[in-house]
């Protein structure tokens, strides 16, 4: 232990990330051990804040729902690829993960009646797809933010230790087992290891692989890139999320609510395009469909704007009382940002990406896999930065909510549990050495390349080559400029020499995971030769369920793999199938 | 759902404190003042010959009248709790050390009490036509006269 | 909160709106008042002593530098006043804090339209002489 | 009409006037400028990461959702308190230089970043969570019209962007400042709420809401446009009424 500004703590059950997924696992856990949350931010700073349109739960408080419903909706919504155990328990357990928030003091919208009221969303539909119902459960365009406060507040209440502003880069294993994990505490630049029995990875996603996200800034898959540095798999990270309606150009989210309470997209011509691909469902089709009808209009020449670029968000048409009591946000929003009054005026919209379906494998019991079935003990994962997996290929709206409070609930419980019975594992001597190495080197090195460059590179390459579109040839060139960008990465140098909040250091420790994160990508969207759900192939247009009814499973290895030519090797776990038999999807 | 029974403990209490009664007294005596003092300043300043007009004569009629002595007496009681109490927040809000502003309290209420008595002693025994007094600086009704 | 006070940086002054000027004012104009008020009620308490000695100290209140003082305080008292109604206007009714501004610049006109027509008369009194 | 707005968008030259303090070198805060080229649709907070991408690193401010819902980004632009990356350059007077400092009455810890300690703890001490001892099978019940009574107060962020605008807060920190307020506020009027009471009693403190001046600073800074003074107001009145 070479370094003296190493803190050392102890504790049952360590939780690193405070959004939805970390705090829902801190308030199940909190009462029954000794648990402390890490967080690289202040709780109520996370993500899941930013969440707008709703939570999906089948209470039938409007009208008629069933979970069976909503767990048909999930499979087919995910292009079949999803894991049906998992998507029942998502289902099944959404009405009291509801309950849950709501007897916590989350001030949902009310039905006449006094009831959580519910609205429609994407994918969301009664009896099998024969129309649109009303599942989800929202607090006016803030779900998010209603339930990351709502959270935060009940950790207050049970007193729950937080350490923010602490980022963890490390996970130290000993013996295959997890025995702390080693964090950077941003206000004073010390080495801080948590011992812990069980372990909990909960941090959130990695849109800034991206340009044009609707992500934070730090999300920058740092768990999940901790994890895959450490030899385990990722699963599915060739299924990456945009969402239909950013605001062009700046990316910045307009919920899908927006459309849920009847917006309508509309090409320059101002025609409905969404009837010619979705006839049954149109505008509130999956994500997956929507935003590749917007690119393929926008390729096909109908696009609005200067460039032809982006489609119209159309909420002209509704009453502007429904629109302030139900979507005050972001049509501020598109008011702040691109000054454009949704009263009056169409929106410009284009896809921005949005959600990771991909990441950590998990069992049910929210226990972190090391490949296809061995579960790593005491080790979890819950919320966006996991994949259980109940999005499979394309997630649908208000499910990931659900899935951070069912399945960080989930974490909480069974991370508890094993720590009661188990035994510390031993942390070893040099469990910061690692993170103490990697601050020295990106401290000292005196490259002359700037990191928000190679960043903002990676971000372009990744937009133009591996967004809504992609085919072998563009992902190859997304390769070679990860490649390049790598080596160049091995000559950077910062300026911030400081101890104290030194943002500089880390946003050069945040590009590592990003360029690790951003290859997975590229390598698995390049050996998944089909289109399914958000993944679409222009040179396999069609998906291929003989050959790739599977989840792909990427590990980082110490040499070159043979199939992929690069040191990830891609392993494949097949899909839980109970009762939905893959079918074509039409909406 | 886990059942949570015991929320953090309230802040424990100090001392009662009399924040909200000062609050309400400046709100009160606000709109009171406001009748009085404009009243007063009608009266004295802009009625009449205005301010040429006051000297000791002027005062003395008017304190011939009960009426206009329980006037005065409740315009000086009302400003100088609101003006002294109004002090205290300033005095708080500025001082940063605790026997400074102890210190400034006691002296402000200190001052405040004998402005009180003072005034109010002089507005009930006051005479209007003090014996031996010139006789053209009395109110009229004066027997000097 | 020392730390506070070591690092706390000057920086620019806060560009608040008319609620924290009037703010500012209603407190500058108490504190003036309230100082006022200390003078008035001792100089008032001479009557006690003589009424010679009463009249000499307000014979210094009809003095021109004074005299024009007195228009600045009967123009703070007023704001104070008025001002300090809009404050209860916005504590108690449930309008106000919409109203707020608004109701400022009603003060302000009241204030400036009453000292204005105060003015004329009370300052040809105190440069009229005897 | 909005493919017009898109189009227009040109750049131009901005200087922007930062107050900076490295705890490890300086004993001052001080001011440093730096001229930035900015798009019309560009935000502070893109002024600030391009400073900080393109010519001084160390440069340091905390940022995270870039769209004005996670509260990091609080800072006093031009004399008053604005997130960063809810600030359009083109709204501001770039004739002249556009000043950033920190947040004012909180500690500078470095840069724009001060310690929100402070802050957090006067959140803490409200009791800012729904206390309720029944313990009903499903949701409770709540008309929409009891959900709206404190609809407003439920939107904050936690930015301290009023807090800090608090001429109170400023003379000597201890105040528990607007955003504690706002807060009590959201529990004290949710009609599920069993403890209003007891949010009364720390609020009815010396520290309390009486020292609130009206002065409406919190209401003009807050980026979520909550109605603070009128929160304020409401819960002066149910201290007084002794009930919400
Ligand atoms: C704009 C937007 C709108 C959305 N709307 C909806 C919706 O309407 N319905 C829906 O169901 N879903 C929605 N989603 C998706 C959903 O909000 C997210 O997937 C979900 O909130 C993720 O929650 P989380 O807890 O996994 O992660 P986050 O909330 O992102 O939290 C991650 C946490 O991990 C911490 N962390 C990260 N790295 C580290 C590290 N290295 N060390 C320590 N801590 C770390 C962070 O500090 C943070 O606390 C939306 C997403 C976005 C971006
Ligand atoms: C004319 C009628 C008056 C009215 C309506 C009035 C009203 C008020 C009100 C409502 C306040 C509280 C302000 C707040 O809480 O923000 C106040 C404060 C104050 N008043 Fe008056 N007042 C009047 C006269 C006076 C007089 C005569 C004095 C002096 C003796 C005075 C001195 C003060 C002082 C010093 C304060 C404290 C200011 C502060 O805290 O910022 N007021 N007044
Ligand atoms: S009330 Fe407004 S300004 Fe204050 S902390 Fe909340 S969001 Fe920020
Ligand atoms: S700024 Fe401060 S004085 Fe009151 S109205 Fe707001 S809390
Ligand atoms: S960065 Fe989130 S509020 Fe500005």
């Amino acid at each position: 232990m070479a370094n003296d500004n190493v803190t050392y703590h102890s504790y049952d059950v360590v939780i690193v990330g405070a959004g939805g997924a970390g705090m829902r696992a801190a308030i199940e856990a909190g009462p029954h051990a000794k648990v402390a949350v890490v967080s690289k931010l202040f709780p109520t700073r996370s993500h899941t804040g930013a969440a707008q349109g709703g939570m999906a739960a089948a209470l039938a408080n409007v009208e008629e729902d069933s979970w069976e419903w909503h767990t048909f909706d999930t499979v087919k919504g995910g292009d079949y690829l999803v894991d049906q155990d998992a998507a029942e328990i998502l289902a099944k357990e959404s009405v009291q993960a509801v309950i849950d928030l709501e007897n916590m003091g989350l001030p949902f919208n009310r039905t006449p009646d006094g009831k959580i009221d519910q609205r429609r969303f994407g994918g969301h539909t009664r009896d099998h797809g024969k129309a649109p119902v009303r599942r989800s459960c929202y607090a006016a365009d803030r779900t998010g933010h209603m339930i990351l406060q709502t959270l935060y507040q009940n950790c207050v209440k049970l007193g729950i230790e937080f350490y923010n502003e602490f980022y963890v880069l490390d996970l130290a294993m000993n013996d295959g087992k997890p025995s702390a994990v080693v964090a950077y505490e941003l206000a004073t630049g010390d080495i801080h290891v948590f011992a812990a029995k069980s372990i909990v990875f909960a941090t959130g996603g990695f849109g800034k692989i991206y340009k044009t996200t609707s992500n934070a800034h730090t999300l920058t898959g740092d768990g999940v890139g901790i994890i895959f540095r450490k030899g385990l798999p990722l699963e599915d990270m060739e299924f990456y999320q945009f969402h239909p309606t950013g605001l062009a150009g700046l990316g910045i989210l307009l919920s899908e609510a927006a459309r849920g309470e009847g917006g309508i997209l509309r090409n320059a011509s101002g025609e409905r395009f969404m009837e010619r691909y979705a006839p049954t469902i149109k505008d509130l089709a999956p994500r997956d469909m929507v935003a590749r009808a917007m690119a393929n209009e926008v390729r096909e020449g109908r696009g609005g704007g200067p460039n032809k670029d982006y489609v119209f968000l159309d909420l002209t048409h509704l009453e502007p009382a429904v629109i302030d009591a139900k979507l005050p946000d972001i049509t501020e929003f598109a008011r702040t940002y691109l000054g454009v009054e949704p009263y009056t005026e169409p929106v410009p919209v284009f896809p921005t990406a949005h959600y990771a379906m991909g990441g950590i494998p998990t069992n049910i019991k929210a226990e972190v896999l090391s490949d296809n079935d061995t579960v790593v003990p005491g080790l979890y994962a819950a919320g966006e930065c996991a994949c259980v997996s109940v999005h499979g290929a394309n997630r649908l709206g208000t499910n990931s909510l659900l899935d951070i409070n069912v399945f960080g609930k989930r974490a909480g419980r069974y991370a508890v549990e094993y720590a009661k019975t188990a035994k510390q594992v031993p942390v070893p001597e040099n469990a910061a050495d690692e993170v103490l190495a990697m601050l020295e080197k990106v401290r000292k090195a005196k490259g002359k390349e700037k990191v928000a460059q190679l960043r903002k590179e990676l971000q372009e390459t990744m937009d133009k080559n591996a967004q809504v579109f992609r085919t072998e040839e563009t992902l190859n060139e997304a390769f070679d400029k990860i490649q390049e960008l790598r080596k160049r990465y091995e000559n950077i140098s910062i300026q911030d020499q400081g101890k104290r909040f030194n943002t500089d250091l880390l946003e050069a420790i945040e590009l590592g995971f990003l360029l690790d994160l951003a290859e997975v990508t590229v390598i698995t969207c390049r050996e998944r030769r089909e289109s399914r759900g958000a993944h679409l192939r222009e040179d396999f247009p069609t998906r291929d369920d003989q050959k790739f009814m599977v989840h792909s499973m990427a590990y980082k290895t110490e040499n070159t793999d043979k199939a992929t030519g690069t040191n990830i090797k891609l392993g494949w776990k097949p899909v839980v199938i109970t009762n939905y038999q893959p079918m074509e999807r039409k909406y | 759902m886990v059942v949570i029974e015991t929320p953090v403990q309230p802040r424990s209490r100090k001392a009662a404190n009399w924040e909200k009664y000062g609050w309400l007294f400046m709100r009160v005596s606000g709109p009171l003042l406001v009748v009085l003092i404009f009243t007063h300043l009608i009266v004295n300043l802009v009625l009449g010959d205005g301010i040429k007009a006051i000297d000791f004569a002027f005062v003395a009629g008017k304190w011939a009248d009960p009426f206009w002595q329980v006037w005065d007496m409740a315009m000086l009681w009302l400003a100088m709790i609101h003006g002294t109490n109004g002090m205290r927040t300033i005095v708080n809000d500025y001082t940063e050390k605790e026997r400074v502003r102890v210190g400034l309290n006691y002296t402000l209420w200190i001052v405040c009490a004998l402005l009180i008595v003072l005034g109010t002693l002089v507005i009930f025994t006051f005479d209007p036509c003090p014996a031996g007094a010139a006789a053209e600086l009395l109110p009229s009704f004066c027997p000097a006269n | 909160m020392e730390a506070s006070l070591a690092t706390r940086p000057a920086g620019t002054l806060y560009r608040g709106k008319v609620g924290m000027w009037s703010w500012v004012l209603h407190r500058i104009t108490g504190v003036a008042i309230f100082f006022f008020l200390l003078v008035h009620v001792l100089d008032t308490a001479l009557v006690r002593v003589s009424p010679e000695a009463y009249n000499v100290v307000i014979e210094s209140y009809k003095t021109p530098i004074i005299g024009l003082a007195e228009l600045g305080l009967v123009g703070g008292i007023l704001f104070h006043g008025l001002n300090g109604l809009r404050v209860i206007a916005v504590d108690f009714w449930s309008k106000g804090t919409k109203y707020q501004n608004l109701m400022f610049w009603a003060v302000m006109a009241i204030t400036v339209i009453a000292v204005a027509g105060f003015a004329p008369l009370h300052l040809a009194r105190v440069f009229g002489g005897h | 009409m909005a493919e017009q707005k898109i189009a227009e968008v040109a750049s131009f030259q901005v200087t922007l006037m930062i107050r900076r303090f490295d705890p490890e070198t300086d004993s001052e805060p001080k001011w440093v400028d730096y001229d930035v080229e900015m798009f019309g649709t560009d935000r502070v907070l893109d002024a600030l990461h391009k400073i900080k991408w393109e010519q001084d690193g160390s440069l340091t401010f905390r940022r995270s959702c870039a769209h004005g819902v996670c509260g990091s980004d609080a800072m006093r632009i031009n004399g008053r308190n604005r997130l960063a990356c809810k600030t359009l350059i083109k709204d501001l007077d770039i004739s002249q230089p556009i000043y950033v400092e920190p947040i004012k009455g909180l500690p500078v810890e470095k840069d724009l970043i001060v310690d929100m300690n402070p802050f957090y703890q006067a959140y803490k001490d409200v009791n800012p969570f729904l206390i309720a001892s029944d313990k009903p099978e499903k949701e409770r019940l709540q008309s929409p019209e009891d959900r709206a009574r404190y609809d407003d107060t439920t939107k904050c962020i936690l930015c301290a962007a009023c807090t800090t605008s608090c001429p109170v807060f400023w003379t000597d920190g201890q105040y528990f400042g607007p955003a504690a307020i706002v807060n009590a506020h959201r529990f004290i009027f949710d009609s599920r709420d069993e403890a209003a009471q007891v949010r009364i009693d720390i609020l009815n403190d010396k520290e309390g809401v009486w020292r609130c001046r009206t002065t409406f600073n919190c209401t003009e800074a807050c980026p979520r446009g909550i109605e603070v003074t009128k929160a304020i107001a409401e819960v002066k009145q149910a201290i007084l009424r002794g009930k919400p």
